[in-house]
């Protein structure tokens, strides 16, 4: 186990360190600079020249390059040009809203994907099973702004139960944030339930074919027992694959959720601040995101070889 | 089926105020926004978001512009000038303290414009007090400032945000936490979210009525829609046009329509043919239809323009019957130029709605008379990058939003290039006369030379859109100044 | 009284009859045949009887335990299965559940069924089947498939059973291990006095194991009698086609082998084990320091069990691996394995074991044929079609098979076609992996009868690789025995089958079943 | 034909997806009204004999809007699943020819894009391409890159062990040659279906972009462009977002229908295509 959890570990920091190539190359592309963006109409070519210096933006590439990654492993990301603030702080701000508000998606998905798939399955070809197939078909059609739109104008404008966005601080009202992150993870949940649902009766239906399913039948065990012993572990595996990905997809996909319901999420930062051309706050924040995701996906497949003992010695593809 | 829908979100909104108004104190208020500020130190960036926040809230300058945009006394009680109009004598406040305890007094005043005059300084409008050539505190309250020439305009510009007074104990970080001598003190920024203020209870000058003001950061229209019916905000100072129709004549909210010091203009770059040709300008002044653009663009709010000049400024002219509305004279002087079956441009947007919305009529109305127009929609640095700095255009739309920018034009690097020095003699001339009269005389001669000359297509005068709780009073209905002044608002129940 | 009674049981699947009014017996204690080929319905009847039919087969017909009916409700159904019925399935690799250990596998039987009649745990379990302990620790896929079907043999008598099913339990294993697992199942039911149904379509396993036999053809009952009568007096013409098919005829004299052909001399190949640390774990040596040579014109065969190396081998011959030391001559020239130069790949080509994957399924037999064709540049087109027409012909099949598809033919017929492919670049040596195992027993005869023409007819030499030692006798002039990647015998097959030396060529020469026909040794 | 016909979900997903493309294609001949005639008086009228589905906030005809509309969306997903294939496919069959390093590489290149937060990348392009559908095209098509590579390694992984590959090679072909005459053949039908499934999400993310304003600009139009355009009426003129808002969910469905038609007419055995795209 520990040699596949070393290669896996070994693959992670090599996504990683390509990343960070990539991201700051890419982004040194972008034409315009934060110091005319902070000077905007009133810029002169003195005046931009100063700030220029002062935000240590005329360095050779490859310098600013390595002074980023080495500031980085000692935790420090560098100051916002626009915002003038530890970039790392902004950061860890806009986290504490996108992460729970994936960590919310996620769980609402799997509470509704999984058992609706696990009833899909078991009423194989039923009615049941067809209506729940179509509600799934119609949850990964909808985008997920528009469905936003409906949910803040049915709950928040109407109703008047949840607020209609906005965020209020976890150290200030913890009851009030989670109630802020009530709408938006319905919005996001939504087609990521339908696939769950979809891919969890599958895999159920599947397995009942499997020939371990007919020799536990065998041993003296109904279909239905010998599906909940033996067969729902073995469907787990595929949702289990699919799980880690959503929760990948969750993690960079929170943007639009957020400009709908304005949270400050990590999404809009990257998207406003790329706006500014504050480069390394994009930089900052891209980096934790993909640092996110591919723990993510890292842990999915050690969770995956801790649940499937095939894994563990051959060597992982 | 509209008007069914209409009440429809009539009665969305009937159910959402009522309860909304019940939660909020007496005291308290929450403004709708859509630009969050970078920063909030107004001596050190030039986006309007700040001084929204911040100006004449937190920080206060010598003098304070009213919502009629006239110079008032501010932390300067009274002041002298020199016959010669070249030295200022100003008596400042007594009693008056920053939000951090320390006091107010002429140093700070010295202090204030020393940073903004200094090397390193990266004050948006340094070039308006380069002429303060000496500063001298002449004791604890009273300071004399003497320029190296006339400048019409100075208690005006000593008045707008960039020249607060700040304190060079707290001066360094403005940005992230504001300490100035106005009626409301920084509470906390939550970024990406909201700026909380409350009143300041040791201010020098008359009490304000809000005990707490919360700015919420929504860029999104339909989301600020929401925020309002369903009472999370109470009111937006600028919403956009297009959503009014919400409001409209719904008893729980009040839609204040004003004037800003927005001009909109088809930004023309004059030193690129076929643009430097004069009847090409003048055939695409033509086929301006300035009331079409203003009621698909703005749904109707807003007005025309002939020149790049307020209307609701004194020294304004109505000059939109220069070059009126006129397809056929268009092609004609077309022709006349050398370009019978027109010629094609490319249109670069930046990406305000007013812009992307003139820009599809304005192609296609001068589609009519065989100019093709190609857009470009780019980003905010983008458009100060190509546009801005580089002139790598043709065409552009841009709300020039600073007060009394007529300026801009006697300036031949500027964006668009035009270089008239007859025109650039006159502005000199304004800039150095406070005589009312002779101002006004100058002013009008310099609309009718832009006018006549075509530079830009004058397009209209942004408006001012808000939308606020039925209850609240006080709020500005013109903004002849960057900013959102809290000082008079309050609930009347 | 008898055990089980079955009376006019049809099986239906939307429309078409896979059984048809089957009515047969099986008495207390006795040894119960089902034979027929791939399609017979053989397994179906076994399903039918223990309600384990996939979903969507209607069933006809009335089923008896001990004078009862099957109950229909499924929980009685399922607890009389778990508890009166022991069922080893034909398929070891996915019939365990992968993720759980096999002793809780079997540790769920007891608790299921047994418990009754003294205490009865998983370690006395898989002793009684020849297994360890510590096997119980192992997953699924830690054990070879033999391990893996005695689990299953374990896990069925868990609940002491009075009949045992088993459905094709040995045909996917090797020689060595089929003949234990028969002998495995042949000395349990005669301790435990338990009633047997053995369903295959090897008619000597069937002889060497039962008392009685059902000869099944298109889901209709053929014969029913005695095994010993059934096989030497079958009065249906069908069963008599399936007893001579699965006797080999044995060829007149050895050729005399021409000047030598191939040589390996000393060829090792290691496998790396340790994962990613180079350092963790000794090399596995697939192959151990093998050298041999053939003549032209011999048929020389290596023989041995499942995972001794000679594919590994074979592969390396034909240059799709290559010898991690030692080295190969073909007429001449050296070569390690993938370095075999363009121009002598021409004369060496494989024949594969499965006929279903040997062919490109989205390619028409014609392409494929034309493929290795590629070795021989100089050919133009016309002349190259001519070639494989010719091959076509030669293994005795009709030209207009080119345009079509390999899904629409049989097993056998592939397999020729495989052949054709084989000699269509004229090669001098021909290299047979398993070319019958996965055929079915009377295809068997005529492919092994075309290729012992061809090589007459052609003069091509034959490296055979096979498991199974009636075959190899049948076509081979000479013998090589394998294990752990080492020759350890070689001889005629007369000799060798006389009197074997080594003990790995005892093991395969008693793991021989009894001809059938000749006097019914049972085991 | 008669096979396409047996599978029911299949004939209604295809014949859906075929109207809807039929319509789109039908615009660029012919629309009842110019797209880019704006005529503001005429504006947020209701759908009426003149304008079956009515008009927009600019006066414009919705339902040519709708037609150039639904072209855009199909032309912005299907270029992007051609980007996706067209590179993804190569690396993944290059992953199983090769194995090795070349397999770790693809596989850590896939990772990398896959967690590269899409806004980036398309403000990035919109930034050096310029902004318009050809941004979202190529932003599209960068996501769909990992998963065409990850499902094609898979599906060839599992061609490769079988023994017509093993012939080839013995008939000297190289591991290219292998790749594309016996791998790829076999995984065809994988790959198809794999990309109705990337065709319904290249138009849902095509909508997403235009959303955020990166997709297309006016004057085209794409079906995201008219939700974003109508998004901020919705209690005005609700009308203006059922519209687009209803094609899209409707074009989705057909798309996904007629992938999972496609699925079980072409390989029954593929169902778990679904599980192991993510192998």
């Amino acid at each position: 186990m520990i040699v596949f959890a070393l290669r896996r570990t070994l693959g992670f920091a090599a996504t990683l360190l390509l990343a960070a190539l990539a991201i700051f190359f890419l982004l040194d592309l972008l034409p315009g600079d934060p110091a005319q963006f902070i000077l905007g109409i009133s810029a002169t070519p003195e005046k931009l020249a100063v700030l220029r210096t002062q935000l240590g933006l005329d360095a050779p590439a490859h310098e600013r390059f390595v002074g980023w990654v080495w500031g980085m492993l000692q935790g420090d990301f560098g100051t916002s040009y626009t915002q003038q603030a530890p970039v790392a702080g902004l950061i860890w701000e806009r986290l504490a809203v996108t992460l729970p508000l994936a960590g919310l998606a996620m769980i609402l998905s799997v509470l509704v994907g999984l058992p609706l798939g696990i009833i899909a399955a078991r009423w194989r070809g039923k009615g049941v099973d067809t209506s729940i197939m179509v509600l799934a078909q119609m949850g990964v059609a909808v985008p997920s702004f528009w469905f936003g739109m409906l949910l803040t104008l049915l709950f928040a404008v109407a109703l008047r139960w949840l607020p209609p966005g906005g965020f209020t601080p976890w150290s200030e009202n913890p009851l009030l944030a989670l109630r802020g992150l009530v709408l938006p993870s319905i919005a996001l949940a939504l087609p990521q339930a339908s696939i769950l649902a979809r891919v969890m009766r599958t895999a159920l239906v599947d397995v009942r074919g499997q020939d371990f399913i007919r020799t536990a039948r065998a041993k003296g065990l109904t279909m239905g027992e010998a599906i909940w012993r033996h067969g729902v572990r073995n469907a787990l595996l595929p949702v289990l694959t699919i799980l880690g990905l959503q929760l990948a997809i969750l993690i960079t996909g929170t943007i639009i959720v957020e400009n709908v319901f304005y949270l400050p999420g990590l999404g809009r930062l990257i998207f406003t601040a790329i706006g500014e051309r504050d480069l390394v706050l994009v930089r900052g924040a891209t980096i934790i995101l993909v640092l996110a995701v591919t723990a993510t996906m890292l842990l999915t497949d050690i969770a995956y070889a801790l649940v499937d003992p095939r894994l563990r010695e051959r060597s992982p593809s | 089926m509209t008007n069914l829908m209409k009440s429809l979100g009539l009665a969305l909104a009937l159910a959402g105020a009522m309860a909304g108004t019940a939660l909020a104190q007496p005291s308290e208020v929450r403004i709708g926004v859509a630009l969050e500020p970078p920063i909030l130190d107004p001596t050190a960036g030039a986006a309007e978001a700040i001084d929204i926040v911040v100006y004449q809230n937190i920080f206060e300058g010598l003098t304070r512009i009213d919502q009629n945009g006239e110079v008032q006394p501010g932390l300067a009680r009274e002041w002298t000038i020199s016959p010669d109009q070249l030295t200022y004598t100003f008596k400042l406040a007594e009693g008056v303290t920053f939000h951090d305890g320390t006091a107010f007094d002429a140093e700070d005043v010295k202090f204030t414009f020393e940073r903004i005059l200094a090397e390193d300084s990266v004050n948006a409008h340094k070039e308006f007090f380069t002429p303060i050539t000496a500063m001298t505190v002449i004791d604890p309250l009273t300071v004399e400032m003497t320029l190296d020439h006339v400048v019409g305009r100075f208690l005006f510009d000593l008045g707008r945000g960039d020249a607060v007074i700040v304190a060079p104990e707290s001066a360094d970080n403005n940005a992230n936490e504001p300490i100035g001598t106005g009626p409301f003190a920084f509470v906390q920024w939550n970024k990406g979210s909201r700026v909380v203020l409350e009143a300041y209870g040791p201010y020098w000058g008359e009490p304000v009525h809000l005990s707490k003001a919360t700015y919420v950061f929504i860029s999104d229209t339909s989301t600020m829609t929401n925020a309002l019916l369903a009472g999370d905000v109470d009111g937006t100072n600028n919403f956009a046009t297009e959503a009014l129709g919400v409001f409209e004549g719904n008893p729980q909210y009040q839609i204040l329509v004003g004037t800003t010091e927005g001009e909109t203009i088809l930004g023309t770059n004059n030193r690129k043919p076929p643009f430097d040709n004069l009847k090409v300008r003048q055939a695409m002044a033509h086929a301006l239809d300035r009331q079409a653009i203003i009621d698909g663009a703005t749904y109707g709010y807003g007005t025309p323009i002939g020149a790049p000049f307020a209307p609701h400024n004194p020294y304004y002219v109505d000059l939109t019957g220069t070059y009126p509305h006129d397809v056929e004279k268009a092609k004609a002087l077309l022709a006349e130029a050398g370009f019978p079956d027109g010629f094609s441009a490319t249109l670069k947007l930046p990406p305000v709605a007013y812009a992307r919305l003139s820009g599809q009529i304005i192609a296609s109305q001068f589609a009519e008379v065989g100019i093709k127009l190609e857009l470009i929609n780019m980003e905010f640095a983008q458009w100060l990058d190509e546009v801005y700095t580089n002139n790598d255009f043709d065409l552009t739309i841009i709300s020039h939003v600073e007060p009394f920018d007529i300026g801009n034009y006697a300036n031949p690097d500027y964006y668009f290039g035009y270089d008239n020095p007859q025109f650039q003699a006159l502005i000199t001339e304004l800039n150095g006369t406070t005589d009312e009269a002779r101002r006004k005389e100058l002013a009008v001669e310099a609309q009718t030379i832009l006018a006549n000359d075509a530079v830009n297509g004058y397009l209209f005068e942004l408006a001012q859109t808000g939308v606020w709780n039925a209850k609240l009073t006080g709020m500005w209905q013109n903004s002849p100044i960057e900013g959102l002044v809290l000082r008079d608002i309050r609930w009347t129940e | 009284m008898s055990l089980l009674e079955v009376r006019e049981l049809s099986v239906r699947f939307g429309g078409s009859e896979a059984v048809s009014d089957l009515s047969f017996a099986v008495g207390r204690g006795e040894r119960f045949g089902i034979v027929g080929e791939s399609g017979s319905g053989k397994t179906l009847t076994a399903l039918a009887i223990t309600g384990l039919l996939p979903e969507g087969a209607e069933v006809f017909g009335s089923i008896a335990l001990d004078g009862e009916p099957l109950p229909s409700d499924e929980r009685q159904m399922a607890r009389l299965r778990g508890k009166r019925i022991g069922l080893v399935f034909q398929e070891p690799m996915t019939a365990l559940n992968p993720l759980v250990r096999i002793g809780e596998q079997i540790e769920e039987a007891i608790s299921l069924n047994g418990g009754d009649e003294g205490p009865l745990d998983v370690s006395r379990l898989l002793q009684e089947v020849g297994l360890e302990p510590r096997h119980g620790r192992r997953y699924a896929h830690q054990l070879s498939g033999g391990q893996r079907q005695r689990v299953m043999i374990a896990m069925a008598l868990a609940g002491q059973p009075d009949l045992l099913i088993a459905d094709e339990p040995t045909s996917a294993l090797d020689l060595v291990t089929q003949r234990k697992i028969l002998d495995l199942i042949a000395e349990i039911c005669a301790r435990r006095g338990m009633t047997l149904l053995f369903i295959s379509h090897d008619l000597k396993a069937i002889a060497a194991l039962c008392t009685r036999v059902m000869v099944m053809q298109k889901g209709r009952l053929v014969e029913l009698g005695p095994t010993e009568r059934v096989f030497r007096a079958p009065e249906a013409e069908y069963t008599g086609k399936l007893v001579a098919a699965s006797r080999f005829d044995i060829p007149d004299g050895a050729r005399v082998p021409g000047p030598e052909l191939l040589k390996v001399e000393g060829v090792s190949r290691e496998f790396r084990q340790g994962g990613f640390l180079p350092w963790r774990g000794k090399p596995l040596r697939a192959v151990d320091e093998a050298s041999f040579s053939i003549g032209t014109g011999e048929c020389l065969a290596l023989v041995g069990p499942s995972g001794c190396g000679k594919t590994t081998l074979a592969k390396i011959v034909v240059g799709l691996d290559t010898a991690s030391s030692g080295g190969l001559q073909l007429e001449g020239t050296s070569y390690r394995g993938r370095d075999l130069p363009n121009a002598l790949r021409r004369d060496v080509s494989l024949v594969f074991q499965d006929p279903f994957g040997s062919f490109n399924p989205r390619m028409t037999l014609g392409r494929s044929l034309m493929e290795p064709l590629r070795l021989a540049s100089g050919l133009t087109i016309a002349e190259r079609l001519e070639r494989v027409r010719n091959a076509v012909r030669a293994v005795g099949l009709d030209t207009g098979m080119l345009e079509r598809y390999p899904h629409e033919f049989s097993g056998g017929q592939r397999q020729r076609l495989a052949i054709a492919r084989a000699l269509v670049t004229r090669p001098k040596l021909l290299v047979l992996d398993e070319p019958v195992s996965a055929l079915d027993v009377s295809v068997r005869g005529e492919v092994l009868a075309l290729l012992a023409r061809l090589r007459a007819e052609y003069g091509l030499t034959y490296l055979l690789i096979s498991h199974d030692l009636d075959m190899v006798r049948a076509m081979a002039d000479r013998v090589l025995v394998m294990e752990a990647g080492r020759i350890v015998e070689q001889g005629s097959p007369q000799e060798l089958f006389a009197h074997p030396k080594h003990r790995m060529t005892r093991e395969l020469v008693a793991a021989r079943l009894p001809e059938i026909g000749a006097s019914p040794a049972k085991i | 034909m008669r096979r396409v016909l047996a599978h029911p979900s299949l004939a209604i997903g295809l014949a859906a997806t075929l109207l809807f493309a039929a319509l789109g294609l039908l615009s660029l001949a012919w629309t009842p009204y110019p797209i880019e005639q704006i005529v503001i008086p005429r504006r947020f009228l209701g759908p009426s004999p003149e304008h079956w589905l009515g008009t927009d906030h600019l006066g414009r005809d919705m339902a040519s809007l709708v037609m150039s509309g639904t072209l855009t969306s199909f032309v912005v997903a299907a270029l992007a699943v051609a980007i996706g294939a067209g590179v993804g496919v190569p690396l993944g069959l290059a992953a199983a020819a090769w194995g090795g390093p070349v397999e770790w590489l693809v596989l850590r290149l896939s990772d990398f894009v896959f967690a590269f937060p899409a806004i980036v990348v398309a403000i990035l392009i919109t930034t050096l391409v310029g902004p318009g559908a050809s941004n979202a095209v190529v932003a599209i098509g960068i996501f769909n890159i990992p998963v065409f590579a990850r499902v094609a390694r898979g599906g060839a992984l599992s061609v490769a062990t079988l023994d017509f590959v093993a012939a080839g090679r013995l008939a000297g072909l190289g591991n290219a040659a292998v790749a594309f005459q016996h791998l790829l053949p076999n995984i065809m039908s994988l790959l198809i279906v794999q990309g109705t499934i990337q065709l319904s999400l290249g138009i849902l993310s095509e909508a997403g972009l235009s959303y955020v304003g990166l997709g297309t600009q006016p004057p085209d139009t794409s079906l995201g462009l008219m939700l974003r355009d109508a998004q901020s009426l919705f209690l005005l003129h609700p009308w203006l977002t059922l519209v687009p808002g209803l094609c899209i969910v409707l074009i989705v469905i057909a798309l996904n229908i007629a992938g999972d038609g496609l699925r079980d007419a072409i390989d029954p055995r593929l169902r778990q295509s679904e599980t192991n795209v993510t192998a």
